[in-house]
């Protein structure tokens, strides 16, 4: 920083702290003797994590949901559904270790992922699932589409076993990114970390299922629409259970983008899976809209969680207060 | 580099291999960190110096190294300090090579609009030639009621509470040689 | 300086900081010690921890108060009033250290007839003189005999030829060791200081009778032979007109409670520059030659000699200042100094009674002086009234500045408020301006003397870069070219150039000259070329050379003494083998007052140096600051001179009668003893007389510099609170070397001002906004800190407010703001022409300042509002001296 | 990992993963009842660590303008004001009363908290235990380190902090040899997470940390742990008899929710009043359980869609 131009760009950049003067108009001293968090300052730090955080775990859940549809729908023979499938999860698998590359701070580092394997990192794990399911079920689209090449026969086995691998990690990689973010120190997401994978692998179906269904034909999609409705509604269920559990740390689902997007999310996800049910099963026009409305509705629930996170770090109260709590129940004068 | 040697020294098979399963200790030790030593090993040399700022007299050890200071902390042997400093001398270094010192002559003409360069050595002698006609100008032998004064009441001196001794001691003889008898600084205590 | 050396005979501190670990109780007053001296406060710690207890007494709760036992909020500038009903105190409950006072302080002496006290002319001293509205001095003087203080004005009230009267031995005529006599120091005393009861101290610096009876009986209880206590003060006590007179009266409680000279027990000045002690010792001072001997004024003492007669103690140590000035002249002017030419006496320059730097800048104002050299200082924001400041600078013919950065001072031509408000412009602005870059200490050698006499040296540890040279490198070179144009002239003038020792070897292809030599130089050599190993040894025969004689010894032996650093762990904690304190390596000095008039320690507790009858010297943990084998039961020959006029149980060897004076029969030009009076500007008339403020401080009459009108004036009302300026820990004055630094400007990143809730309310401040501060001299803005700390204090019965203003910002550097010393006035101390930032008034409003044209509206408004309520002329008859 | 569950006071990969190379545990004694609120700690440190400076920004938060840890600020001296005694009773310093002038109407009490908070080194840390790469890990002091090298900016450590300590660094990134190729996928920023080292590489060559060196005070004390909360209980002691007002020692408890702090505190008023979590738990704790009903979750996942399969004809 040589010149006040300098100084001032460097003032305005948002390099990690809050900053800026207390909103206080009193004595400084009349605060400091009432306050209970250092100048309402958060201690725990939000995340740093960008957008495409909400959108892998989106594509996530629908690589790993579709995996497993895929799996389910070779072993009914149904492979019209089967194919589809496999091509839905192909491409959001494509799409998750993008999108995660895409958000780190040192993406040329990706590969410092596979440096270790780490049972304590959610993230460490996912991200082996991630290279396993995401390797396989490529390996088996591509596979898939290029069967009609008479020269690919010989490769079948491995096709199968492609399948099979992709098949096994579905379940995981649609739930494990519940446990990613219940493993932190944000309250309203540690909190949850009986609801959080759940919910995830709840959302996953749904919006598989209505993924897939949106491009097969109605008279092959049938388990894909009953993996659309079933998986919103164990959804829905799941959001209200975790809102209402969580009591005063959840209050941050009443508040701001947490509340915008889970409103959203409900709305979309309960309209388009009736369309669905009621209506799915003759009109592939319905199935289309339906199938948009859940997926639509289902990212809004990853953004609402996501967004809660945030909140939830931003305000020192959600922090505070649940650990006095605790100490006071222990009944014991803090940490002596 | 053989192929075990590249898995060996993966961390993954550390992990393993070496009794870290959680891979939260020495298997995830990168070769930097292993080497890793302090920076001031590698100094030159290292000057001892006093803290510049208050009148503590806080002792400081300057880390040199190719010519440049690398580092500047406390040093533990003074009785007076005992190795620490305030955030002013912490920050010695930082003033010492900081984004704004300067480090050229820099001129401003009578009624100049801007600084424009010149040479240390002119510098030295415009100044040197303004003291001489300054004083020849307003020289005065005796006051007006006829008392001595050998002295020139048209130059002052201000400055020196921040500078060596030895400094001091040059500033006042020359300027006292020279009849100047306005040498100040804000030692007023 | 004055204040410590009129009463004990040196102007340093006392005792060295690690000894405040042994002090019983610690009372830091006039200082922020904790803020400023962060890692001389360890020691204070330490006290603490061991159970000693720690007062701050301070008009704000500052990070010192946070770490005392107990903070005492007074108001600012009433220091004397709390300082003297401790005195009283003391006297009025006999709690003073009987033994100590009665053989080692002038408790005894019986004082003249002349003298008149406060008590008796209502606030004034004997020999005010209202025409020259200044002192006749000779009233003050003891009983049958005329003594030469060991600082101050020591020339004052000897005519040029003539020394002090002689009935020699140093004793004075009239003593009465019962301390009964009307006329005897400590009745007078008594007298003086009987009207400081506590109530009157309550009502005066508005704290509480209880808390300041707790911090009296403190540190009585913290007296006697067993126990110890300390003073720390800093420019919280010496930037007041009565400045001087603050330090005298904390003097003279140390002397009563018999705590000078003893382990823990010192005065101990905080000096807030690394070299401010030694810029006074090897003075760039107007009024002083190096080592404190006076400077020769415009008088015709006809010698040196008798100068030196006229202006030092003819007993004690100053004695041999002849020895010392002439030493000093062969340093200088070496052979061409000789007994035939009086050793070039007449080469120096004479000076007038006031020539500081504040009349400097009136001159500068009035185009007298036309050339300036500025070298690590800051006067356009640093100095009283900066707007006076930077326009003095601006009527210059040329100036130079030396600096690490472009400050203030280099950059006034286009970047001030003036030029902000169009008042001046580049244009208009005829100064020829060089900026010459200076070197950081880690680029040269050389020694800094610390605020305990301590002289440490620093190595160069890289070269400067580029056009970057130390002031070294600048003076010498400077001198060589002055030298080199003047080499061929006739004129006598030029000869004390011609003829100055001005070779030093240099080295380095900057040609760098050796800071060792002139160490060596200061050090002094004999005639054979030797450096001289203690100041005992400096001959009037022009046989001996010494640059500054309090430093002889430095260089003993052949060894730069000031580099030495052996770790403290492999030494006692005096430390006597780390670096070196004048004078002679004393670090304790006065330490004969660690033992009893027999030489005995008073104490095995307090225990430091003794007389040793086996090895019949003195010995002890510190070198003994007394002629080592003088015995305690020395007495002088009725004709002795020098040191051998000093008694073996007369503790202050730089004295004229060995004794610490409670009373100053000389030195001082405000006063033998302190009196409270009131700032400059205050809101209040004084209590206690009267006269309301110091009648010999130096106003002027500068149209750059009106005064806000004060209590007793129509208008005060317009400036009614009461500003005290201040540093940070995290800034250094005004902020040349910390707000350029990012590391340090990002912890106080913004001029800010300190209010009370309470005020807030009441000028509708808001936490956090903004506030423009106005006094007849300018306006400045700055963000709103409201907050507890700063206490409001009740005096007379009325809440009184008052505004914190740190003083480290200014136009340039990473961080910026108002400068606290535009709002100042340049109304000094008589004794060392020192400014009042720490007290005076001002106004204070929300918002922001106004820009343009239009802040010097505001300022010029609200002064013709104030002058226009004051009553009669525009300007009241000033009462005191004015130095224009 | 089990026993992350139940902390042990000990870290997981300490001493053992070491070996013979493995050192005592070193750590920090922060006492703030003789902290002077100088911030010598917080320069020290960037001196040392070269960290950039962190903006220019005056809060009005008495005298704090740095506000919080962060990848820029490796101590940070909080300030707190406020309207109570520093001794509660009359303290007996022999006779010196220090409340009676308060309760004669003196002035209002008033008390001016200062600490210098810093990375607690956790003996169950949330960022090391979540670090995929193995950038973040345990030294051969016990101690808590982000390696530069491995760091890839995954920011899964910045939440899993409970004190809200670490942080990714958003200023410009230095000029550095990026893996060929790489500088198409690099970013402007810097990107990685930053924090308190506890001065790896000074302990590596035998010197004490650089804020611990500079406090003028020793409010900061460093030394091995053990010796440390021996000391600070003698500490906590001596102030207590003293009547400080709301002396604690805070993350010195081996069985707290993180297993003790490498870096504690002594405080005199409530932890969150600093801006500290009054009862800090490390993520992983919960771990095998939420492991289990991830588990659990995924299984259910599996038969919800084989359930799809079976029933509607087709």
């Amino acid at each position: 920083m040589t010149d006040r131009r300098a100084i001032d760009e460097h003032r305005s950049m948002e390099n990690g702290r809050p900053g800026g003067t207390t909103p206080w108009r009193g004595s400084i001293t009349e605060l400091g003797t009432q306050m209970d968090s250092y100048y309402g300052r958060p201690i725990v730090k939000e995340p740093v994590w960008a957008p495409e955080v909400p959108f892998y775990f989106w594509t996530g859940g629908i690589a790993g949901a579709a995996s497993v549809l895929h799996g389910l729908a070779r072993l009914s023979r149904n492979h019209e559904l089967a194919k589809r499938a496999l091509v839905v999860g192909a491409i959001a698998d494509t799409a998750s270790p993008l999108l995660l590359i895409m958000d780190l701070g040192r993406p040329e580092r990706f590969l410092h992922m596979m440096r270790m394997f780490k049972v304590t990192s959610p993230m460490s794990v996912g991200s082996w699932i991630l290279l396993v399911s995401g390797g396989a079920s490529n390996t088996a689209a591509a596979l898939e589409l290029l069967d009609p090449l008479p020269v690919v026969h010989k490769l079948r086995p491995v096709k199968w076993l492609a399948e099979l691998v992709s098949f096994l990690a579905g379940p995981p990689l649609a739930t494990y990114t519940g446990a990613l973010i219940a493993n932190t120190a944000i309250p309203v997401w540690s909190e949850a970390r009986d609801e959080l994978p759940w919910l995830f692998g709840a959302s996953a179906a749904s919006s598989a299922g209505a993924a897939i269904a949106m491009v097969t034909a109605p008279e092959h999609a049938g388990p894909a629409r009953r993996a659309a409705v079933g998986g919103s509604a164990a959804a829905l269920a799941l959001t209200f259970a975790m809102e209402k559990r969580l009591g005063f740390v959840g209050e941050v689902y009443k508040e701001g983008d947490a509340r915008r997007y889970g409103r959203i999310a409900k709305a979309a996800t309960a309209a388009g899976a009736g369309l669905i049910a009621l209506r799915g099963g003759r009109s592939r026009a319905a199935t289309v809209l339906g199938g948009a409305l859940v997926l639509g509705g289902e990212l809004a629930l990853r953004w609402s969680v996501f967004r809660a996170g945030f909140q939830s770090a931003a305000d020192p109260k959600y922090t505070v207060v649940p650990q006095k709590q605790r100490v006071a129940e222990r009944g014991g004068g803090s940490s002596t | 580099m053989r192929l075990g040697e590249v898995l060996g020294s993966w961390p993954l098979v550390k992990q393993l291999r070496e009794g870290d399963p959680l891979g939260l200790g020495k298997a995830a030790q990168s070769g930097a960190s292993v080497r890793l030593q302090p920076r001031i090993a590698s100094a030159d040399t290292v000057a001892q110096s006093i803290c510049p700022f208050c009148a503590v007299g806080c002792a400081q050890l300057a880390y040199v190294k190719d010519g440049k200071v690398i580092q500047v902390e406390g040093d533990p042997a003074s009785p007076i300090s005992r190795g620490r400093l305030c955030p002013k001398g912490a920050a010695s270094k930082n003033m010492h090579d900081g984004p704004l010192r300067e480090y050229k002559v820099k001129y401003r003409r009578p009624y100049g609009t801007h600084w424009e360069e010149l040479e240390l050595d002119q510098a030295m002698d415009m100044i040197a030639d303004r003291i001489v006609e300054t004083r020849n100008a307003t020289w005065q032998e005796t006051t007006e009621d006829g008392a001595p004064a050998h002295r020139t009441l048209g130059i002052g001196n201000l400055g020196g509470a921040t500078l060596d001794n030895e400094e001091n001691y040059l500033m006042k003889k020359l300027l006292t040689a020279l009849g100047i008898v306005q040498v100040e600084n804000q030692a007023r205590i | 300086m004055p204040g410590l050396g009129t009463s004990f005979g040196r102007g340093g501190a006392t005792d060295h900081q690690q000894d405040l670990q042994n002090a019983d109780v610690i009372t830091i007053m006039g200082s922020n010690m904790a803020e400023n001296h962060p890692v001389g406060f360890q020691w204070v710690m330490e006290a603490r921890e061991r159970g000693a207890t720690v007062v701050h007494v301070d008009p704000r709760f500052t990070r010192t108060s946070a770490m005392a036992t107990k903070h005492v909020g007074i108001r600012a500038g009433t220091d004397i009033a709390y300082l003297g009903g401790i005195v009283n105190y003391i006297l009025s409950n006999d709690r003073h250290f009987e033994e100590y006072v009665k053989h080692f302080t002038n408790a005894r002496v019986i004082v003249g007839e002349p003298f008149a006290d406060t008590e008796d002319a209502d606030g004034l001293f004997s020999g005010w003189d209202p025409e020259q509205s200044e002192y006749d001095v000779t009233t003050w003087q003891y009983d049958g005999t005329k003594v030469h203080a060991a600082a101050g004005k020591r020339g004052k009230g000897f005519a040029p030829g003539e020394g002090e009267t002689e009935p020699g031995g140093g004793e004075p005529p009239a003593e009465d060791w019962t301390l009964q006599d009307p006329r005897c120091v400590f009745q007078i005393l008594k007298r003086h200081y009987a009207r400081y009861t506590p109530e009157r101290v309550a009502e005066i610096c508005g704290c509480s009778v209880e808390d300041f009876l707790w911090h009296c009986e403190e540190l009585c209880r913290n007296s006697g032979r067993e126990r110890t206590g300390s003073i720390c003060y800093a420019v919280g006590w010496t930037q007041h007109t009565v400045g001087v007179q603050i330090i005298r009266t904390a003097a003279i409680i140390q002397l009563l409670l018999g705590n000078i000279g003893r382990p823990g027990g010192m005065i101990l000045a905080l000096r807030g520059h690394a070299s401010i002690q030694g810029s006074t010792d090897i003075p760039t001072l107007y009024d002083l030659l190096p080592g404190y001997l006076t400077h020769p004024q415009t008088k015709d003492y006809g010698s040196l000699a008798a100068y030196v007669r006229a202006t030092t103690p003819s007993n004690g140590f100053y004695g041999n200042a002849d020895a010392y000035m002439v030493s000093l002249m062969k340093a200088w002017w070496g052979p061409n100094a000789t007994e035939e030419n009086d050793w070039c006496f007449d080469y120096l320059p004479r000076v007038d009674e006031d020539n500081s730097v504040y009349w400097t800048v009136g001159q500068m104002l009035e185009g007298n002086v036309k050339g300036y050299i500025i070298a690590g200082e800051n006067p356009a924001i640093g100095s009283a009234n900066g707007r006076a400041q930077r326009l003095a600078l601006g009527r210059l013919e040329w100036l130079v500045v030396r600096d690490l950065v472009e400050i203030e001072s280099a950059s006034f031509w286009y970047d001030s408020p003036e030029v902000e408000s169009g008042e001046v412009s580049p244009e208009t602005i005829g100064t020829e301006v060089f900026f010459m870059p200076a070197s950081s200490h880690l680029e040269k050698d050389g020694s800094f003397t610390n605020t305990q006499r301590l002289l440490q040296w620093h190595f160069r540890a890289v070269e400067p870069r580029e056009d970057a040279r130390s002031e070294l490198w600048f003076y010498y070179q400077l001198g060589k070219k002055i030298q080199e144009r003047l080499k061929d002239s006739e004129d006598p003038k030029d000869r004390p150039i011609q003829q100055l020792r001005w070779n030093y070897p240099t080295s380095g292809e900057l040609e760098e000259p050796s800071a060792e030599a002139v160490l060596q130089e200061i050090n002094g050599w004999d005639d054979r070329g030797q450096a001289l190993a203690s100041y005992t040894l400096l001959k009037a025969d022009g046989s001996t050379s010494c640059g500054c004689w309090i430093y002889c010894g430095v260089y003993a032996g052949g060894t730069n003494m000031a580099a030495r650093r052996v770790p403290h762990w492999e030494q006692a904690y005096v430390a006597l083998q780390w670096g070196w304190a004048w004078p002679s390596n004393r670090h304790l000095i006065y330490n004969r007052a660690s033992a009893d008039p027999e030489g005995k320690p008073w104490s095995e507790r307090k225990r430091l140096v003794w007389w040793d009858s086996e090895q019949a010297k003195w010995v002890g943990y510190d070198t003994p600051d007394f002629e080592a084998d003088k015995p305690p039961s020395f007495r002088p020959q009725p004709d002795a001179h020098g040191p051998d006029a000093i008694g073996g149980d007369k503790p202050f060897i730089m004295q004229a009668d060995g004794l610490g004076w409670l009373y100053a029969p000389q030195g001082l030009v405000d006063g033998p003893l302190p009196t409270h009076y009131e700032p400059h500007e205050s809101p209040f008339d004084n209590p206690l007389y009267d006269q309301r403020a110091n009648p010999a401080r130096l106003q002027n009459d500068l149209a750059e510099d009106p005064s806000n009108p004060v209590a007793g004036e129509g208008g005060s009302d317009e400036y009614p609170y009461v500003v005290t300026t201040y540093r940070l820990t995290e800034h250094h004055t005004a902020g040349g070397m910390t707000r350029f630094t990012p590391y340090l400007s990002e912890l106080q990143p913004q001029m800010f001002v300190e209010v009370h809730p309470d005020l807030a309310a009441e000028r509708g401040l808001e936490h956090g906004g903004w506030a423009t501060i106005v006094t007849a001299r300018s306006a400045i803005e700055a963000r709103v800190m409201v907050t507890d700390r700063m206490r409001p204090v009740t005096v007379a019965g009325k809440v009184h407010h008052q505004v914190g203003l740190p003083y480290h910002w200014g136009q340039r550097g990473l961080t910026t703001g108002g400068a606290a010393n535009d709002l100042a006035h340049m109304t000094i101390e008589p004794n060392v022409n020192i400014q009042e930032v720490k007290a005076f008034t001002c106004d204070i409003r929300p918002g922001r300042r106004p820009r343009g044209p239009k802040l010097t509206e505001l300022v010029a408004g609200k002064r013709a509002a104030a002058y226009a309520k004051r009553d009669g002329a525009e300007r009241a008859e000033p009462e005191s001296e004015r130095w224009t | 990992m089990t026993d992350l569950a139940q902390p042990t006071g000990s870290p997981a990969a300490w001493p053992d993963t070491y070996g013979d190379e493995a050192k005592p545990r070193m750590g920090f004694f922060t006492d703030t009842s003789i902290c002077i609120g100088c911030k010598a700690c917080e320069v020290a440190c960037k001196e040392w660590n070269l960290i950039p400076e962190d903006g220019l920004v005056w809060t009005g938060e008495s005298y704090d303008n740095t506000s919080s840890l962060n990848a820029n600020t490796w101590r940070h001296v909080t300030f707190v004001e406020q309207r109570k005694q520093m001794h509660l009773d009359p303290i007996d310093v022999e006779s010196g009363d220090v409340a009676t002038a308060t309760r004669e109407g003196g002035p209002q009490p008033l008390r001016w908290l200062m600490e210098s908070d810093v990375c607690k080194h956790c003996t169950h840390a949330g960022c090391l235990d979540v670090c995929p790469t193995g950038a973040l890990f345990r030294t051969e002091f016990g101690t808590v380190v982000v390696q530069e090298d491995v760091c890839n900016g995954c920011g899964y450590c910045v939440p899993a902090c409970p004190f809200g300590v670490i942080d990714r660094r958003h200023l410009p990134r230095q000029a550095e040899d990026a893996p060929l190729l790489m500088d198409l996928l690099g970013k402007k920023e810097d990107g990685r997470v930053w924090k308190c080292t506890l001065c790896y590489d000074r302990l590596k060559g035998g010197h004490e940390p650089a804020c611990a060196k500079a406090c003028p005070t020793n409010s900061i004390q460093f030394g091995e742990l053990d010796e440390l909360r021996e000391r600070a209980g003698k500490r906590l002691e001596k102030l207590q008899a003293e009547r400080w007002n709301g002396a604690r020692l805070y993350g010195h408890d081996a069985g707290d929710g993180v297993g003790g702090f490498g870096a504690f505190f002594l405080l005199l008023d409530e932890p969150e009043v600093y801006g500290l979590p009054p009862d800090p738990v490390v993520p992983t704790a919960h771990l095998p359980r939420l492991w289990k009903s991830t588990a659990l979750a995924a299984a259910a996942m599996f038969v919800g869609l084989a359930a799809a399969f079976v029933g509607g004809g087709e």
